[in-house]
């Protein structure tokens, strides 16, 4: 009795020593960056303080930051889903491309489609799109082949080329000019967004992405035999598991999460497609998914994190005249502080 | 014609496939030891970036390549503490390290964007630079292009003929085994990563100092990160790892020249290349052999308890 | 003059130290702040475009800017969009395509200006050949070493020119390596359309052969010997306009498209490479185009896959220039 | 045998405790130099534990490490090696991907910086004949036999230069001969005044060649005594604190030979991978009630054999039957729905998935059974009182469901995949080396529960190196030879000296058919 209540005693206390130094380290990465504004004259207090004000101080600024976590999200879900077995999906930015060319196909050539039959339309396209551009990958990794650590990789370059190729070649909208760019999306095909926010339909299906994938992963059979083939494919092999149609199914589900993305960029924020559809949104997921592990819960506090920090970064720009690329080293000393925090977890991952 | 094609084509192969090839050899060792390390885009910026301003103040490029090479292992070092030390997740580290290079770099960079600096020029090897069709394209290179061949032989030597090669390819392997077997992972994986965080900033200043003759933001442009691809492509082999950074480099250079001369092709296609290239030898060579990916790659040391 | 201060807002796509594209349109903005003391600047650079982009138009409007500069052509929909919003602030977006009652446009036609790189070029080559290096195939960047291809041809019959596009605008080493690919090919001139010009200018010096520059002036000082000249963008008038107009309320949507006349399109110097004679030719065609008596795409024109795009008698009209998708004969390289 | 007066080694209050167990409380004990110092203990009583915190693998939450008397603080691995302790592991820490004489090489301190291959092979090939254990240096690790992988280790040790030599379990998977010779080794050892402490759950061997010999219970020291003094019986009860039965013997008669059987294999050969050996022309039966004995020196081909029942492997030529129906082309789950049970030779790599717990690795072996809803979730309770029922037959306890099953120790590990293998009434039961690294107490429940799957009906195919175990256990017995089955017969028409030439090929040619 007494044993266990000194154990409870110790744990709670290194729980609190966790959070103390957990919350000494995030001092300390603020504290190095004020250093970095006072390099440019700026007074620190009042820059974090035009931070909180534009990102969580206000409605509009929190809605902001909330449209901005939509596609980190989803494109995070893109490799945390096939990271359960161990598979390093770095293709994200590539199957998100590939989604959002889907999309436009479905939405620019079926422009008599009514809204109800159309979302679903193209959401059901850049799924396909994304999971189709995965499963390449899946496929030679199943074969044996190709890692599908490099093959993600090499594909997303591909990936934006095929996009180029389209916008800049067959599918250029003649009526925008100059610029490279698919013809708009009907109006049916705009994913509604809530109130008069930028909040669109994207934010539905992340979060249901979200939790569908912890109630997989935690309560049934297919979570199980997943998590057992990530620790030891050789003993899943054994006991039954078949490893190459999880390979190919976790692949398409992951890239089709991200194809998902692609396909809520298209239609809510440029309501056409570009080249510059992403500025890196699969790999900034990809980050997000390692920092946490897969966790959901953890997938959604990365995003809000990265989120405030870019949605902070253009207050700091704009009234404080700090140039984008301190910004990025503030986002780096932040990530450092988080990713230093724990001291390995279980999994040996 | 033809034949200056391929002079053309060999001249370019190697002048882009040179820095691939250092930061291939950088990420190699650092996956030798079970790190994976996607912060290389950074620390080549960083060398980039350091290499140049270095040249700038003191009008030295070789000043200005071993400023570079330091900064980039010190760079690098970051990553080490966090992935060693903190026993952090390597994929994520490498990503927020690469964040920070871009940030940093750009920022060091700035002020000295337009700056004109003499960099490293080609060294014409006597005789053999006369040769006819050899001598334009393997004989008339900056000094970074004579040596890495000679950085791969070297690093092929380390890892394969002596006792710290044979140590750090068991940590790489098995770390707990290593430890077992008395040696220090961690201090190893330090080492290494020192090692390849000067091998990152040779690169990256190969590319302000040689290719551009200036800096730029982000000038490397994903070359880090395709060298993480290389180093799969090489399964994990210095001396392979040569002729991937060729192979590539010869894609890009094979690419450009179709382009120049008017092959019809979209130019996004052509661009292609490259990628579909690499993927499609990977596939025809990679599935014969069982595959050698380092055991514990990407995987935290944990200690023993 | 307006006695209230003005925020100005502008966003940039990529870094204001680019020495090309974004360092222009900031230093644009600089040059109004040193004329009008009373207006006060927001500045976001490598901001993407689409989501990113309204938010910091928006935060820029809720901090009080009257007026928005979205500084690539590819904010123009967040910028409709925000505009929509926000009837009350003044937008000027660079070469867009679609008006709104608050959003207006403005650009310059450069044809002309690099037509006459063209006779410069056509004049000073000994090898007859030029090199383009384009960052992507887009219809502004086609127009131009299209025109630049028909003035040196105007002088140079024999005048060859071949394009390669980078994918990008911005990677310095590929660059490199497709200056000297090219410049392995004969090639003596090369132009450059990427963010910066230093690289492919600098690479140019250095192999003793011409270049042409784009966006920024000072590329110049690369090519001390084999400079010939460039065309830029210098904004800092225009946007003092800009400014002034919303100060006293005179601002009104158009649809600005500025030629040689227009201050903020320049011709840099010419280099000392450059024969007198070609100097005097390229003044006095300059004049032409000035006074309307000469066209750049004057018709009969070809493709280079031989198809019949002006015929003659006609001429392309400039404004039109947005849906030029191809090069003209002579030209080496693929338009998609 | 002469004892030096003053211990090499001791320890003093050692402690040590993991989340779940402690796992050595306060133990004191000392190692003379010049003896072979045997440590016994029931699965889970702290033997390699303690053992692994004198070679610095681990840290002791208390207590302190004498050698000579003098306190020494041992950090890591690389201290004790500075101390000259050698340790040879459980479970194997080699490295796959490199060769032999490289994960000899790393173990050696004394190597120059430059490393000459060459010299290492030659020395690794003196000393491997001089104790002859053969190995193939240049091989790499990944393609050796679990046998073979035992082999390198202790040469690895024996090439170290230690003069407090730890081993545990090493006879685990040696064949008889091999026994024969490690002791032999060790024996010269002791007399050269080496230290030398064994792990063993095997009473023969220790009664035979230990010194003394210390019996270690639930983490504390239950009684160090001389080898001369112990018996059996005494040791047997110092371990469990009651007398274990009698190892069993196969009851009743084997089945008719007409019946049908469960496993058949017709002509059945594998395409041999690498250097591997793949197998030729493979009949094999093995019938409902039946058990089916393999003997054969490790590396013949029994890995193959068993992969290709599990379908993990493809007949490149042949038929397999399972149930009377072609199964030749099954997928692994197939084979494993019809009712195939497997328990590997190497569990933690092939069967154990270590990071999850008991429970789940339990749920693994039969997913569907316990799948509710369509797979939406899954019935743990069912899982649960299922392995409870399993352990509770062969007699077994482990710690709590809830624990990874990593952190068991090795044979609590083969515990929990015996009792997860045998839960579901399996109709067919291939299993390699069932008892090995169980403590007696366990591997004399295991042998029941195989015989009573047997009378049950259960179709087995037993592979054991226990030439012991295989005639006490099998109906019929097979003796495999690069990749052939070279004999059958009944135990009773062979003897244990025929079979062991047939299966090394010597001089076998004679006593063929027996
Ligand atoms: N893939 C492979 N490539 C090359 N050689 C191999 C390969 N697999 C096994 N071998 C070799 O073939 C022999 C058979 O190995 P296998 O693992 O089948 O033995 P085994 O019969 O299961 O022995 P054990 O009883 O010790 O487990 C060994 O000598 C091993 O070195
Ligand atoms: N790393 C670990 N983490 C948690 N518990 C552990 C760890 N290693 C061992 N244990 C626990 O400590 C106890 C003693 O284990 P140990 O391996 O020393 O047993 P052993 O006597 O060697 O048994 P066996 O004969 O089965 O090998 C076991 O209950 C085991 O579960
Ligand atoms: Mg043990
Ligand atoms: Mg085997």
């Amino acid at each position: 009795m007494d044993k266990t209540k000194g154990l409870m005693e110790i744990l709670r206390h290194k729980r609190v020593a966790a959070v103390i130094r957990f919350g000494g380290l995030f001092g300390l990465a603020l504290a190095v960056f004020a250093m970095v504004l006072l390099v440019f004259g700026q007074n620190p207090f009042r820059a974090y303080a035009d931070i909180f004000r534009a990102t969580l101080g206000s409605s509009h600024g929190f809605s902001e930051v909330l449209v901005k976590m939509i596609p980190l999200v989803l494109t995070a879900l893109a490799v945390a889903i096939p990271s359960r077995i161990w598979l390093i999906n770095v293709g994200g930015e590539g199957q998100l491309f590939i989604g959002a060319l889907f999309a436009t196909w479905g939405a620019v050539n079926f422009t008599h489609l009514p809204a109800w039959l159309m979302l679903p339309w193209i959401c059901f396209l850049g799924f396909l799109g994304g999971g189709l551009w995965a499963s390449i990958s899946g496929f030679m990794r199943a074969k044996g082949w190709a890692s599908e650590t490099i093959s993600t990789l090499l594909m997303n370059y591909v990936a934006i080329l095929l996009v180029s190729f389209f916008v800049f070649g067959p599918w250029k909208d003649p009526e925008s000019a100059n610029y490279p760019q698919s013809a708009p999306f009907p109006d049916a095909a705009i994913l509604p967004s809530l109130l008069d926010s930028r909040i669109h339909l994207g934010a539905l299906i992340a979060i249901a992405g979200l939790l569908l994938f912890y109630f997989v992963m935690t309560r049934t059979r297919w979570g199980l035999e997943m998590r057992a083939m990530g620790i030891n494919q050789e003993a899943a092999r054994r006991n039954g598991v078949s490893t190459n149609r999880y390979i190919l199914l976790l692949m398409f589900i992951g890239g089709g999460m991200a194809g998902l993305a692609g396909m809520g960029e298209v239609s809510a924020i440029h309501g056409q497609l570009r080249p510059s559809l992403s500025p890196g949104l699969g790999y900034m997921g990809f980050l997000i998914s390692w920092i946490t592990m897969g966790s959901p819960l953890g997938i959604v506090a990365a995003a809000f994190l990265i989120s405030i920090i870019t949605a902070g970064g253009d207050i700091l720009q704009m009234t404080h005249r700090i140039p984008a690329a301190a910004i990025h080293i503030l986002m780096a000393l932040v990530l450092f502080v988080v990713l230093a925090r724990s001291t390995g977890k279980k999994g040996g991952k | 014609m033809s034949e200056l094609l391929l002079v053309s084509i060999m001249i370019g192969a190697i002048q882009s496939g040179t820095p691939l090839l250092y930061a291939t050899l950088s990420e190699t060792i650092g996956e030798r030891v079970g790190i994976i390390n996607l912060g290389l885009e950074g620390i080549m910026l960083i060398g980039a970036v350091v290499g140049f301003v270095i040249t700038v103040l003191t009008g030295n490029a070789a000043l200005g390549v071993v400023a570079a090479a330091l900064a980039g292992a010190l760079f690098n070092m970051i990553f080490a503490f966090l992935v060693i030390t903190r026993r952090a997740n390597q994929l994520a580290c490498g990503l927020a390290l690469m964040f920070c290079g871009v940030g940093l770099s750009a920022l060091i960079g700035a002020p000295f964007i337009g700056r004109q600096i003499e960099g490293l020029n080609a060294i014409k090897i006597p005789v053999f630079s006369d040769l006819p069709f050899f001598g334009r394209a393997f004989f008339q290179h900056d000094i970074l292009v004579y040596l890495a061949i000679p950085t791969a032989v070297v690093i092929w030597w380390f890892l394969f003929k002596t006792r710290w090669g044979l140590s750090l390819r068991a940590v790489g392997e098995n770390p707990t085994a290593a430890f077992a077997a008395g040696k220090n992972p961690y201090l190893l994986q330090y080492q290494v990563l020192f090692i390849s965080g000067l091998l990152g900033g040779i690169a990256g200043a190969h590319l302000s100092l040689a290719l551009a003759h200036n800096w730029a933001e982000w000038m490397t442009a994903g070359r880090g990160f395709f060298a993480v691809a290389l180093v799969i492509f090489a399964k994990w082999h210095p001396l392979r790892a040569i002729a991937g950074a060729l192979l590539f480099g010869g894609a890009i250079s094979l690419q450009l020249q179709m382009q120049a001369r008017g092959v019809p092709v979209s130019s996004f296609i052509l661009d292609m290349l490259p990628y579909v290239l690499s993927l499609t030898v990977l596939v025809i060579w990679g599935r014969t052999s069982r595959s050698a990916v380092p055991g514990s790659l990407g995987r935290v040391f944990q200690g023993t308890e | 003059q307006g006695q209230e201060k003005l925020k100005v807002g502008i966003i940039h796509i990529g870094s204001i130290n680019d020495a090309g594209y974004n360092q222009a349109h900031s230093d644009g903005v600089q040059a109004m702040k040193r004329n009008l003391p009373n207006v006060e600047v927001l500045q976001a650079e490598n901001v993407p475009e689409g989501a990113d982009a309204e938010r910091v138009m928006e935060n820029m409007i809720k901090q009080g800017a009257k007026l928005i500069i979205p500084a690539s052509f590819g904010y123009l929909d967040p910028a409709l969009r925000v505009a929509k919003k926000y009837p009350g602030v003044k937008f000027v977006h660079p070469g867009g395509y679609r008006l709104a009652p608050n959003l207006s446009t403005y650009w310059a036609s450069t044809p002309e200006a690099f037509y006459l790189m063209g006779i410069a070029a056509g004049k000073t080559t000994k090898t007859n050949k030029a090199g383009y290096v384009v960052a992507l195939p887009i219809s502004f960047f086609l127009a131009n070493i299209n025109a630049f291809h028909l003035g040196a041809r105007s002088v140079n019959p024999k005048f060859e020119t071949r394009v390669v596009f980078m994918g990008t605008f911005l990677d310095a080493p590929k660059e490199a390596i497709a200056a000297s690919a090219l410049l392995d090919m004969g090639v003596d001139v090369l132009g450059v359309i990427v963010d910066s010009p230093i690289t492919v200018v600098q690479a140019a010096e250095k192999r003793g052969a011409y270049s042409v520059g784009y966006h920024y002036l000072g590329a110049q000082k690369f090519a001390p010997k084999g400079w010939i000249s460039g065309v830029a963008f210098t904004w800092g008038e225009l946007y003092t306009r800009f400014a002034r107009q919303v100060m006293d309320g005179t601002w009104k949507s158009e649809g600005l498209f500025g030629n040689l006349t227009s201050d903020y399109l320049t011709i840099a110097p010419f280099g000392p490479a450059v024969p007198p004679g070609a100097i005097k030719l390229v003044n006095d065609t300059k004049q032409e185009f000035i006074a309307g008596k000469k066209n750049v795409f004057q018709g009969p024109l070809k493709d280079n896959k031989g198809v019949e795009r002006v015929k003659a008698g006609e001429a392309f009209p400039l404004t039109g220039i947005g849906k030029m998708d191809w090069l003209v004969e002579g030209i080496i390289g693929q338009s998609k | 045998m002469k004892i030096n007066p003053a211990p090499l080694l001791s320890f003093r209050g050692i402690t040590k405790s993991f989340p779940a167990v402690l796992a050595n409380d306060h133990i004191d004990l000392d190692i003379y130099g010049g003896e072979i110092h045997a440590l016994l203990g029931e699965n889970g009583a702290g033997k390699s534990t303690l053992m692994k915190i004198l070679y610095g693998f681990y840290q002791a939450d208390g207590g302190s490490i004498l050698v000579n008397g003098q306190p020494v603080q041992i950090r890591s691995p690389h201290d004790a090696r500075g101390q000259r302790i050698g340790m040879v592991f459980q479970d194997f820490i080699l490295i796959p991907a490199l060769t032999v004489a490289e994960n000899i090489a790393l173990f050696l301190s004394d190597l120059p910086f430059i490393l000459d291959n060459d010299a290492i092979v030659s020395r690794i090939e003196n000393i491997s004949e001089r104790y002859s254990l053969q190995v193939k240096p240049e091989a790499p690790v990944w393609q050796l036999s679990v046998g073979e992988r035992q082999k390198v280790e202790l040469l690895k040790l024996l090439l170290a230069d230690a003069r407090i030599l730890i081993l545990d379990e090493p006879t685990r998977s040696l064949a008889p001969h091999e026994v024969i010779g490690l002791f032999q080794v060790l024996a010269n050892l002791r007399r050269d005044g080496y230290a030398v402490v064994v792990i063993t759950h095997k009473m023969k061997e220790v009664l035979e060649c230990a010194d003394r010999i210390t019996v270690m219970r639930r983490g504390k020291i239950a009684s160090t005594l001389l080898g001369a003094e112990a018996t059996e019986n005494t040791l047997v009860s110092l371990m469990f604190g009651k007398a274990v039965a009698e190892s069993p013997q196969r009851r009743g008669e084997s089945p008719p030979e007409e019946g049908i059987p469960f496993l058949e294999l017709k002509g059945v050969s594998t395409q041999p991978e690498g250097t591997g050996i793949g197998l030729k022309e493979i009949n094999l039966t093995v019938r409902p009630g039946e058990i089916v004995g393999v003997a054969g020196v490790s590396g013949n081909g029994q890995r193959e054999l068993g992969d290709v029942v599990l379908s993990i492997e493809k007949c490149a030529r042949g038929t397999k039957y399972l149930g009377g129906q072609d199964a030749t082309r099954w997928s692994v789950a197939q084979v494993r729905n019809s009712g195939t049970a497997f328990i590997p030779e190497d569990p933690l790599g092939m069967a154990a998935f270590p990071w999850l717990s008991v429970q789940e690795n339990m749920a693994m072996s039969d997913v569907s059974r316990y799948a509710r809803h369509g797979g939406l979730s899954m019935d743990w309770e069912a899982v649960r009182t299922d392995l409870q029922a399993s352990l509770k037959r062969l007699g077994f306890q482990i710690p709590p469901f809830y624990v990874p099953l990593g952190i068991l120790s090795g044979g609590n590990i083969q515990r929990m995949i015996l009792a997860r293998e045998m839960a579901h009434n399996p109709r067919l039961i291939i299993a390699f080396y069932p008892t090995r690294g169980l403590d007696v107490q366990s591997a004399v429940a295991a042998r029941e529960v195989l015989l009573a799957s047997r009378d049950a009906g259960a179709a087995i195919l037993l592979i054991s190196e226990d030439l012991e175990e295989l005639f006490s256990l099998s109906d019929r017995l097979a003796v495999m030879l690069r990749g052939e089955i070279v004999a059958t017969s009944a135990p009773r028409d062979i003897t244990v000296q025929e079979i062991g030439y047939l299966m090394t090929g010597s001089k076998g040619e004679g006593a063929e058919r027996g």
